[in-house]
């Protein structure tokens, strides 16, 4: 651990103290906004996500781990970052800049001085990030437990904070409970979810860049039952914590058919690397037979089929068309499948508008859709339209769908991880790295690639027989091609080829425009330029996978990239 | 290196920049003075293509809140406003229901825009009986009417939903008796966008028009988004109607009369209220003359409260204009104020005043800005009185008001 | 003053360090080679010569002056052309089109003059010129990509693997054609994996391993060297 | 007969447009195998282009024919700056990444240029396009068979853009060096060749004739709003791989191919599967079908292919 006292970093720690002290201070003389910004003393808000880069960079200054410089940028640049945006929106919130109280400029001026540190300091010093382990002893198997268990934990923490950011909000007294923390004052709150999310961001990209992401990984990758227990605890916790609202388990619910559906195309273009533009037609079909068999007034076929049935039978179907169109296009290469996959896509929404025995058969109920869904229901009189009480906490509808859609992403998952690790996986990899080399080895390349269609087409048709029922409707517009786009967003943005990446993904692309609500007319505006500065920052994703990372590399030295990646030299 | 430097360092500050500067508009701070604070909801797209129009409905939302706040009609309450963006999809739709429903100062809500996400966000309200008033929508389904058309008994899919707009089963004949009886049509073509407005109306519309003795010809569909309706100009041609309607919206209106009269096929273009907009006759231009569209109401001049509701607009400043549903969702809002001021006033909270609102917004019965505003056992609307306008020197001038049957 | 003169140079793919600081200088008139085995950082070498790749630490003189930070496309004005590693000719250009590209840098003129020179020390060539470049042979292939080098009238030109999967008969005709180049006085500096037969061309030589410098010395010397021999000669 | 002939003729003018832009997608796609899911957008900002030069620069009175051409050079000023942005800090620095990467930032930066023109343009919805070029004036081909005039210019501007287009590429200096940049980037920099500026010719050339017709649409239909690129993008990418992606007058082909069969699918398809609900549907199962036995599209091999 060898000590820098230069100038340079006596400025970064000049700053991270002088930072981490101003989020004691009130940022706020308007009392209207969130996050106890008054007080002198523990901070809440957007407070406490600035103090927590500014320790993680004092931290990383003194400490000294591999990737020090990069690490403490990461910390500088986003608590500059959130403490700025929350002046200005303070100042903002309450009618003028006079309403911003000294420890917000405190904040602004230290992170500020950090972030100059950061930048004068030299990255190219900084040592290659390595993994740690801890030490071969005894309690080494418990504490990993412990730690892989805790990561889930956090992790639902993360989610229950980013989806309602309660703890803040909540008042004492009966009538304040979560539920008003859905503040009307849509500007303040909307602030609060944007410091949080840079927060998060920047915490994410310090553990990254001194590898204790990875390190972490590799232990929870070594305790796989654990963090399969951590998760499944954590998923069957949530509904738990939302006080009876049903609007944090309704986005959740969405998110999960999301991110069941996105864990599908991550198949096909994340594992066999055949780019699909219309993916979203599968899991239209999947909802459309769901919905035609759902019993629904609405519908022209007036039969109604169990669910598990339906599930079956959909997935089923949706495979059934992810071959049939999957058979004649496979000899096209690269962005010529895109575009056809795109027009199918567009045949498909095209075709459940027009079968409504006006301009086709009757099938879909046309533009109108097929509505009124009923609830599902399990045998013995169960049905998922009722609200209930567990252990004393009110569950509200929305949580049946929720632990159902539980269900859905495991299993999904669980094809996923199977297939990942199967020689049919490693085919399919090898066919997305060099289709020739691989026929050459004698895999039958087309019967795989058509296999990839079909199985990602599965996927999605089961995750869309939840969704109708989730959503009571299923009508083309929301079988469109900006959602196909959309779903190769959330695989893109999460990491091609990854689980994990596929999940978080499906969450920032669902939840971002959910939460940036408070901006109105802007709010797609926005979510455009965070998608261009996402891939700009992590064009690998998120959550790359291993192998991902490494052809990155060796993409480089093959080609000799036209620029150097980023970060190869300062 | 050294730009990419400055990028990584400049994208975060960009967003912030861009984040401080949209943090603009509605800020709705409410100042209780000892009241009890209720909401009104209001679910319509508030982004995207349609964020004027769902703005519109917003806004007449929140002229009758403040009116109603400085009137005092709800004694002892201060009403705010609680608009959430349903960017016109339906899983978005039921997602923001939940929300409203989850806030239990929401008393009722005013929305959607559109027919497709009511589906979604109408079973939601329903579970929590909490009352939705609908300016605009006009699918059939909603309240079940649907079930009129095979001949079979009407049933109300959703307890706590009701309507102020005409329905397609209504506005679509009253325009054809008028295209078949009073403009004396023989030959009418019809055409629409295959949305589930525009097909409603049109297929309603063709099927009066024929029951009144007029030819009807092959139902010929576009396709929203499209500009160039040349072909369809060309098909119309070879088959010479006298007569063209139209069920869709404004803009595919607009182009295909231009393009039909620029291709010599003068015949009048009838649509529905989604064609009576100033926008119809500023992108047609004088070609939009003498063409036809009708809508749900008396003519605004003929009604004193709907001059009145345009004065009122028009004081607030806001940036999008009340057309075309601004009017209506006023009155929406209206419905539920007066039901809560009864609600209210009999001490009901919780969930009881939820199921009270819900049971007087049913027995409504005013006189609002487009109209008398009263609901039948199914949530729909009583008031049948249409109007039927004709562009005449770039203006839509009502040239017949009536009552349907 | 050398006309190439490379000071502890340094080249790193993402974290992976290729070039660990090497030196090495490039006299006017001289054949200089350098020879190691695949994955030594010969072409890394090339490639940050010819600005494709950026170094992170060293310097390059080029004529006394500084070439290291030039952009590929300007190190080819400054005089230096590049053949690459697997010829990389424009397969869907005519062999005359590829050669007119070759005197790209030479904005404003006539190309004329130095593809008739290409012509008569590649007959086979002139006799495909309009044919599509990518249905020629490989040793045809190599013929051009050396002719599109030689048409900017390069001041130093560098060869990567110049005999890499051609027959014996072209192998030799390349080398004669380099010996051929090295008599009219044109400085190569040359990347083989054939050792012998770039030794026994170069007036100096330097062996690379795992991206560092490990010996230099004269083509004659480092063929009679022990290490060499064993190492990348083949003899036991 | 004269009515297949009027349908033919509409399917060329509505091929037109799409093959003006599908020009922009090929250029891109053949120098750097993107596909620039924002030139629509691009193609959205040159009609937006023309209409402030007409409503805000132009005084009134300005005689018909100055104005056109001022419009043109308004419209791809616009443009051709926001394709330079664009490529300059949303795709440059994404050389070298994963390859969907840049697809999904050409996704970010459509959101981005439809959001900023709906929401900043000044004056609302509609946007109505000054009809310079009168609509009725009808030129008769014959046969009954007529065009009008702002279609016709479309029509050549579709034809003269592709000539130039691929007389410029095939015999200019520049052009050279832009097939030599498609067919191996690195080795066109050994050659002497700015490759970033050659990329950056590629995307102004593509927005230059995306503005045209930007402004030709403007003129055609009396009209321009923010959704506009959104679906003539799709339209012209189609068209731009039914011709075979890369292919200067395979754009052009597939644009007119695709027009053609939407038009004729609205008046000749067996019903029900007619009207212009299906017409869509056609173009892509035309798509299909040709990419089945042509995989490479219409015009075969791509004439800027990679090794």
């Amino acid at each position: 651990m060898s000590r820098d006292l230069s100038p340079k970093s006596l400025l970064g720690v000049a700053g991270a103290v002088a930072t981490a002290v101003a989020c004691f201070l009130p940022w706020s003389l308007y009392a209207g906004f969130p996050g106890k910004m008054l007080n002198t003393g523990f901070p809440g808000g957007a407070r406490m996500y600035v103090l927590l880069l500014a320790l993680a960079a004092g931290a990383v200054l003194l400490l000294d781990p591999p990737g020090r410089v990069r690490g403490l940028r990461a910390a500088s640049v986003w608590a500059l970052v959130i403490s700025l945006l929350t002046a200005l929106l303070i100042g903002y919130a309450g009618g003028g800049l006079g309403n911003v109280a000294a420890g917000a400029w405190i904040a602004v001026a230290g992170s500020a001085a950090l972030t100059a540190s950061a930048y004068l300091l030299d990255a190219s010093s900084d040592r290659d990030r390595r993994v740690w382990s801890l030490p071969d002893a005894d309690w080494r198997m418990p504490a990993e437990i412990v730690i892989t268990l805790a990561m889930a934990g956090l992790a639902l923490y993360v989610f229950v904070v980013g989806l309602g950011i309660p703890t803040s909000n909540v008042a004492s007294g009966p009538d304040h409970t979560f539920r008003d923390a859905i503040s009307l004052n849509d500007v303040t709150n909307g602030s609060e979810f944007l410091a949080f999310l840079f927060g998060i961001i920047g915490l994410f990209l310090v553990a990254g860049r001194i590898g204790l992401t990875a390190s972490l990984g590799a232990i929870t990758q070594r305790r796989r039952p654990a963090l399969v227990t951590g998760a499944t605890l954590a998923a069957i916790a949530f509904p738990f914590t939302q006080d009876g609202s049903p609007y944090a388990l309704r986005i959740a619910a969405s998110i999960g058919v999301f991110a069941a559906a996105a864990v599908g195309l991550n198949v096909v273009v994340g594992l066999a690397g055949l780019l699909d533009l219309g993916y979203i037609a599968f899991f239209g079909v999947g909802a459309y037979f769901a919905a035609i068999y759902s019993g629904s007034t609405t519908s022209p076929i007036h039969v109604h089929l169990p669910f598990f049935l339906v599930i079956v039978l959909g997935a089923l179907v949706a495979a059934v068309f992810g071959f049939v169109l999957g058979a004649p296009t496979l000899r096209l290469r690269g962005d010529y499948l895109a575009i056809v996959t795109l027009g199918f896509g567009e045949i498909f929404r095209i075709s459940v508008n027009n079968l409504d025995g006006q301009s086709g058969p009757s099938l879909t109920n046309g533009p109108n859709g097929i509505s009124n869904i009923p609830d599902l229901g399990l045998p013995g009189g169960f049905s998922f339209g009722d609200n209930h009480h567990l252990f004393g906490v009110p569950l509200p509808f929305q949580a049946n769908y929720f632990f159902l859609e539980i269900v859905l992403v495991a299993a999904v998952m669980v094809a996923f991880l199977r297939l990942s690790d199967s020689r049919i996986g490693r085919a399919w990899v090898a066919i997305r790295e060099d289709e020739l080399a691989a026929a050459a080895t004698g895999i039958n390349t087309t019967r795989l690639k058509l296999l990839a269609f079909g199985l990602g087409a599965t996927l999605a048709g089961a995750a869309g027989t939840v969704d109708a029922h989730v959503v009571k409707v299923a009508a083309p517009d929301s079988f469109t091609f900006i959602e196909s786009t959309l779903l190769l967003a959330a695989v893109i943005l999460g990491g091609m080829g990854t689980v994990p990446g596929a999940l978080l993904g499906a969450s920032v692309v669902y939840l971002l425009p959910e939460q940036l609500r408070f901006l109105h007319d802007l709010r797609l505006l926005v979510f455009g330029l965070v998608l261009i500065l996402m891939m700009r920052l992590r064009p690998e994703g998120l959550v790359p996978s291993k192998r991902r990372q490494r052809e990155f590399r060796e993409r480089d030295d093959k080609s000799g990239a036209l620029d150097p990646p980023p970060g190869a030299h300062a | 290196m050294h730009s990419s430097r400055i990028v990584r360092i400049g994208a975060p500050l960009i967003i912030v920049g861009a984040l401080a500067l949209s943090s603009c508009s509605s800020k709705s701070e409410g100042s209780g003075g000892g009241n009890k604070t209720l909401t009104i909801g209001v679910v319509a797209p508030l982004s995207g293509d349609l964020s004027a129009v769902g703005n519109g409905i917003k806004n007449g939302v929140d002229l009758a809140i403040k009116q109603a706040n400085a009137a005092k009609t709800v004694k002892g309450v201060t009403l705010v406003l609680d608009a959430q963006d349903d960017t016109a999809k339906a899983d978005v739709g039921a997602t923001v229901a939940a929300k409203l429903v989850a806030e239990s100062s929401v008393v009722g809500v005013v929305g959607p825009l559109n027919s497709s996400v009511a589906k979604s966000v109408a079973p939601v309200m329903a579970s929590a009986n909490l009352a939705i008033i609908s300016p605009s929508n006009s699918g059939v389904d909603l309240t079940g009417r649907g079930a009129l058309a095979t001949g079979a008994t009407q049933t109300r899919p959703y307890k706590s939903y009701f309507r102020v707009c005409a329905t397609d089963d209504i506005q679509g004949p009253f325009a054809a008796d008028y295209a078949v009886k009073d403009l004396k049509v023989k030959k009418v073509a019809i055409v629409h966008d295959k949305k589930a407005y525009g097909q409603g109306l049109a297929e309603a519309f063709a099927k009066q028009a024929a029951a009144d003795g007029a030819t009807v010809l092959k139902t010929e569909t576009i396709n929203p988004g499209d500009k160039d309706f040349s072909a369809l100009v060309t098909k119309l041609k070879s088959e010479s109607p006298d007569f063209l309607f139209y069920g869709g919206e404004y803009p595919e209106a607009s182009l295909i009369t231009k393009q039909m009269k620029s291709a010599g096929l003068n015949i009048p273009l009838m649509g529905g209220d989604g064609v009576d907009a100033a926008d119809y006759i500023k992108i047609a231009g004088a070609q939009a003359n003498g063409d036809y569209a009708t809508a749900l109401g008396a003519p605004t001049d003929k009604l004193a409260s709907a001059a009145q509701f345009l004065t009122d607009y028009k004081a607030q400043n806001y940036k999008d204009p009340a057309d075309p549903y601004g009017a209506a969702a006023y009155d929406s809002a209206n419905a539920i104020i007066k039901a809560l001021a009864k609600a209210y006033g009999e001490g009901k909270t919780g969930q009881a005043l939820r199921d009270e609102i819900t049971k007087e917004v049913g027995d409504s019965n005013f006189q609002g800005a487009t109209g008398a505003i009263s609901f039948d056992q199914f949530g729909d609307t009583n008031n049948k009185v249409l109007t039927v306008y004709k562009v005449t020197k770039g203006a839509f001038v009502p040239v017949k008001t009536d009552s349907f049957k | 003053m050398s006309l190439l003169e490379v000071k502890d140079l340094r080249v790193s793919y993402g974290s992976i360090e290729a070039i660990k600081g090497i030196s090495l200088v490039v006299e006017e008139g001289q054949v200089v080679t350098l020879i190691g085995t695949n994955g030594a950082g010969k072409t890394t070498t090339l490639r940050t010569l010819s600005g494709l790749l950026r170094p992170t630490a060293g310097e390059v003189y080029f004529d006394g002056q500084r070439l290291d930070g030039t952009a590929a496309h300007e190190v080819v004005m400054r005089g230096i052309a590049h053949s690459p590693e697997g010829r990389r000719i424009f397969p869907l250009m005519t062999v005359e089109e590829n050669l007119e590209l070759g005197a790209y840098s030479r904005k404003g003129m006539s190309p004329a003059e130095d593809i008739k020179k290409v012509f008569e020390r590649f007959p086979r060539l002139e006799e495909r010129r309009a044919q599509k470049a990518g249905t020629l042979s490989g040793g045809e292939q190599q013929m051009l990509a050396i002719g599109r080098a030689l048409m900017s009238r390069p001041r130093l030109l560098m060869l990567d693997e110049p005999s890499m999967g051609l027959s014996p008969i072209m192998i030799q005709l390349i080398f004669d054609t380099i010996a051929e180049l090295k008599s009219t006085g044109t400085t190569i500096l040359l990347v083989e994996q054939n050792a012998s037969a770039a030794l026994a061309l170069a007036d100096v030589g330097y062996v690379l391993e795992t991206g560092k410098m490990v010996l230099s010395g004269t083509g004659k010397d480092l063929l009679t060297d022990e290490k060499v021999r064993k190492a990348y000669l083949g003899e036991d | 007969m004269q009515l297949f002939m009027q349908q033919l003729v509409n399917g060329v003018v509505l091929g037109a447009t799409y093959g003006l832009v599908a020009l922009g997608y090929t250029m891109v796609y053949g120098i750097v195998q993107l596909i620039n899911f924002a030139h629509g957008e691009i193609f959205m900002l040159g009609g937006f282009g023309a209409l402030f030069t007409y409503t805000v620069l132009l005084p009134s009175g300005t005689p018909v024919v100055l104005a056109l051409i001022l419009m043109l050079l308004g419209g791809m000023a616009v443009s051709v700056t926001a394709a330079v942005i664009m490529e300059r800090f949303a795709y440059r620095p994404l050389r070298g990444a994963p390859r969907l990467a840049p697809l999904i930032t050409a996704l970010g930066v459509s959101i981005f240029l439809q959001e900023l023109v709906r929401n900043f343009y000044p004056a609302k919805s509609p946007r109505p396009f000054p009809q310079l070029i009168p609509p009725d004036y009808l030129i008769n081909l014959g046969g009954g068979v007529t065009i009008n005039a702002p279609k016709l210019v479309t029509v050549i501007a579709a034809v003269v853009g592709m000539v130039a287009l691929s007389t410029f590429v095939r015999s200019s200096r520049t052009g050279r060096a832009m097939q030599a940049t498609a067919q191996d980037p690195d080795t066109a920099r050994l050659m002497g060749i700015d490759t970033d500026r050659i990329i950056v010719t590629a995307f102004v050339l593509g927005a230059s004739l995306a503005a045209v017709s930007g402004l030709s649409n403007g003129l055609q239909f009396g009209t321009v709003d923010p959704r506009m690129g959104a679906l003539t993008g799709v339209k012209a990418f189609t068209a731009a791989v039914l011709g075979g992606i890369g292919n200067i007058s395979g754009a052009v082909l597939g644009g007119f191919l695709l027009g053609i069969v939407e038009v004729m699918a609205t008046q000749y398809a067996p019903s029900p599967l007619s009207g212009g609900a299906w017409a869509n549907a056609w173009g892509f199962v035309v798509l299909i079908l040709v990419l089945v036995f042509r995989p490479n599209g219409l015009l075969g091999e791509r004439v800027a292919a990679r090794a």
